[in-house]
């Protein structure tokens, strides 16, 4: 997954949904690590905004 | 600053200063424990992503303050599919309105007036348990810190991340997580100026629309589970819904707030050594409204007295930390659980339903006795009985 | 909120919600001309970049509201590096220590009822003259949009972004932008509540440092100009420093805040066709006390005026805009210049000869007349002369 | 140049001293064009917390 920081609220949804770990809300950038990230797509699910990306 | 997290030792540490984490260090340094509140952002309170009202701030001594109170509310307009308007008021329903970013601020100088110690832009990065409490590294500034806690209070929100590093499942399953989007307007029409409007039905489906006065604007958003569309696609739809009749049609967004409001109840564990969860991180929020303000402030000020309680009698254990559990579960996972029900229930309706059970309602309530509700809506509507059979 | 930009007609579009967009957009609104006004943030008023002190707002019709006015301020303290204080008080330091994010999000809100639309969450990303005016290329949610504007105002605060897309020369001369950062900070304990307090010396090269009391909190900041070390370092410094005798020993950090004022003068260009540059974009900040605030507002209400009257004329050329110059220039241009030279003599001086000046100076002053401090200092203290003789 | 943005304050400073135009501040996270940028190091010196880099 990648996050399109144009679209992102930076409201921490989908780290709430992340169980591997791999999000991260660096204060106002979502960072995703693609080494933890196992393309789950439930950040996807919940993302207000459209943010996240294949 | 620097200072604050370069190799210090604190009774409680506590991540996340908002509501929940504002509370439980206020009362954790009021009653005498050294505590650190640890905040990732510059600016507490920043993003905001919440509709703002709060029920009765009195209840934690709380005096409503015009720096943070935009709007009294007495009451709200549960609204149907088809028009139909229920009336509810007093009770529960009587709160205010606020500035969230200002009322974070607050309840933060609040704590640190009280002796908490503040670390801002400082993100937990890692938690390591050492056999007498954690070593809980930050990252500040591009440069990592680690402070010793006796105690960690995770505050740190939907992100439930903090518990999770420690053991805990306080991560969220995506059915259970409501996603929100919401335009704060000026120039809105409201049906009137001190009460909540709610929408229901397939302008919003499994969660709901709302019209909250605010003042000199208004909180137009809402909350959704949809695999298909964007709560902001959702959002932009609504405000120009024929339900509205053009109330907004004069109205312009002055600020734009997202989130994800994690409705499915509380996690399973909220303690264990060393470590006490509050507040959305531990699914103290409302399943059927999404409010969470209220809960998290009187579970954070629980888990504040049981972590000072605890430093004093040396005792950090799970079995000394189990109070706070035993305490916010007494007090709310009754009523967590029956409104878990209902809106599961709620979320099955079609429109029709909706509307047959609105027409069921008393158009005024003093409160929402759902048991008393669902007798009524039966009883006119025979159909809604496969919904209904297990509330009543 | 998409209709709001998607290909649609404005007369004025005003990039930037800051004080002076706000202003600029609440004239040209309140005179008739049909309105944007277009902010990047999703929230007006962040992050903040300031130490949040505006002089007199009675002068803009504004009634000073608790909801964002946190302290009144009588005077300042001018402190040398040995410790002196020179007490200055009445005029033009009567004012308030307000919460930015709140007074700016008041700004807009007043601006948007007065008729303006409003945009947030959206970026201009490209600027094109099209003969009858501009095509203005805004960013939102990730998708370009193009509205068209016969004038448009620059008020993108020290970005000057928009401005330099147009061909005018707003960019700044690093030399000339002071850089801050500023802790706001609850349990300070200050000289006065009701006093700012400013500190010259090596403790903050080529700017000053201050503390500015907020009610339950004071803001603690500084601005230096320095290649080699950084004003974060510098006020990590400062709060421990000799000079403020412990008097921040207890305080907490609440809030973090960082900046660049461009503190260089104004800039050549302030108008062409179809275009106007207001506040710190336009270089309208004081050079000697970075305060911009009240400039910028003020500049930008004349920009917005200028901006109606010219759609009312239907001449959006440079020649109609020009008004707009004019008017600011002569209210403010020689002020500034002055303060300008006045600035770049501060600079110079060492920490003996700012003892020198402060101890030629009454410990008590109702207003500060540079050229009147000046002579009597160099009486005092000859050595001096070097530096202020262009000043007397 | 390139952006630390762990330690960035997203203030703005450095957009205003680019006359490339090369770093635009897209809401709270500062971009550098690096095709724009001719390494003059303006950005480096305003910068009130050392977020710029080489």
């Amino acid at each position: 997954m990648k996050v399109n920081h144009e679209k992102c609220g930076y409201c921490g949804a989908c780290v709430g949904v992340c169980n591997k770990l791999a999000i991260e809300l660096v204060e106002n950038i979502i960072v995703i690590d693609t080494e933890k990230c196992n393309d789950c797509k439930s950040c996807m699910m919940v993302c207000p905004l459209n943010a996240l990306e294949e | 600053m620097r200072e604050l997290i370069n190799n210090a030792n604190y009774d409680v540490v506590v991540v996340g200063a908002g509501p929940g984490g504002s509370m439980a260090s206020y009362y954790a340094s009021k009653n005498g424990a050294k505590t650190l509140l640890i905040e990732k952002s510059q600016e507490i309170g920043e993003p905001v992503r919440c509709a703002e009202a709060i029920p009765r701030l009195e209840d934690f001594g709380i005096i409503p303050d015009p720096q943070f109170v935009r709007n009294h509310i007495k009451g709200g307009y549960l609204i149907a599919p088809n028009g139909k308007k229920i009336e509810v008021k007093g009770g529960k329903t009587d709160g205010h309105v606020v500035e969230r970013k200002i009322f974070d601020k607050y309840l933060a100088i609040r704590s640190a007036r009280a002796g908490t110690k503040m670390a801002v832009k400082s993100r937990v990065v890692g938690l390591e348990h050492n056999g007498d409490g954690y070593d809980v590294i930050i990252s500040h500034l591009g440069e990592e810190y680690t402070v010793k806690a006796k105690i960690v209070i995770a505050a740190d929100g939907v992100e439930s991340s903090v518990a999770e590093m420690a053991g805990l499942k306080s991560k969220k399953i995506p059915t259970q997580v409501c996603s929100c989007a919401e335009y704060e307007m000026t120039n809105v029409k409201l049906l009137d100026n001190e009460m909540m409007e709610f929408y229901f039905g397939d302008i919003c489906p499994k969660g709901y629309a709302w019209i909250f006065p605010k003042g000199d604007t208004a909180n137009v958003g809402l909350g959704v589970i949809d695999k298909n569309k964007k709560a902001i696609d959702y959002l932009n739809e609504f405000i120009e819904h024929p339900i509205l009749e053009g109330r907004l049609k004069d109205a312009t967004p002055i600020e734009f707030k997202c989130g994800g409001a994690p409705v499915g109840g509380p996690i399973e564990k909220t303690v264990d050594d060393n470590i006490m969860v509050v507040g959305d991180a531990a699914g103290q929020i409302s399943p059927l409204s999404g409010g969470g303000i209220y809960l998290s402030m009187s579970c954070g000020s629980m888990a504040g007295e049981v972590a000072a309680k605890s430093i004093k009698n040396n005792n950090y254990s799970k079995d000394a930390l189990i109070e706070y559990e035993n305490r916010w579960k007494e007090k709310y996972y009754d009523i967590l659980m029956a409104e878990l029900k209902y809106k599961n229930v709620l979320q099955k309706l079609t429109e029709n339903e909706l509307n047959a059970l609105a027409d069921a309602m008393d158009e005024k309530l003093e409160e929402v006795d759902v048991k008393k509700i669902a007798f009524k809506a039966v009883k006119k509507a025979p159909s809604l009985l496969k919904y209904f059979k297990e509330i009543i």
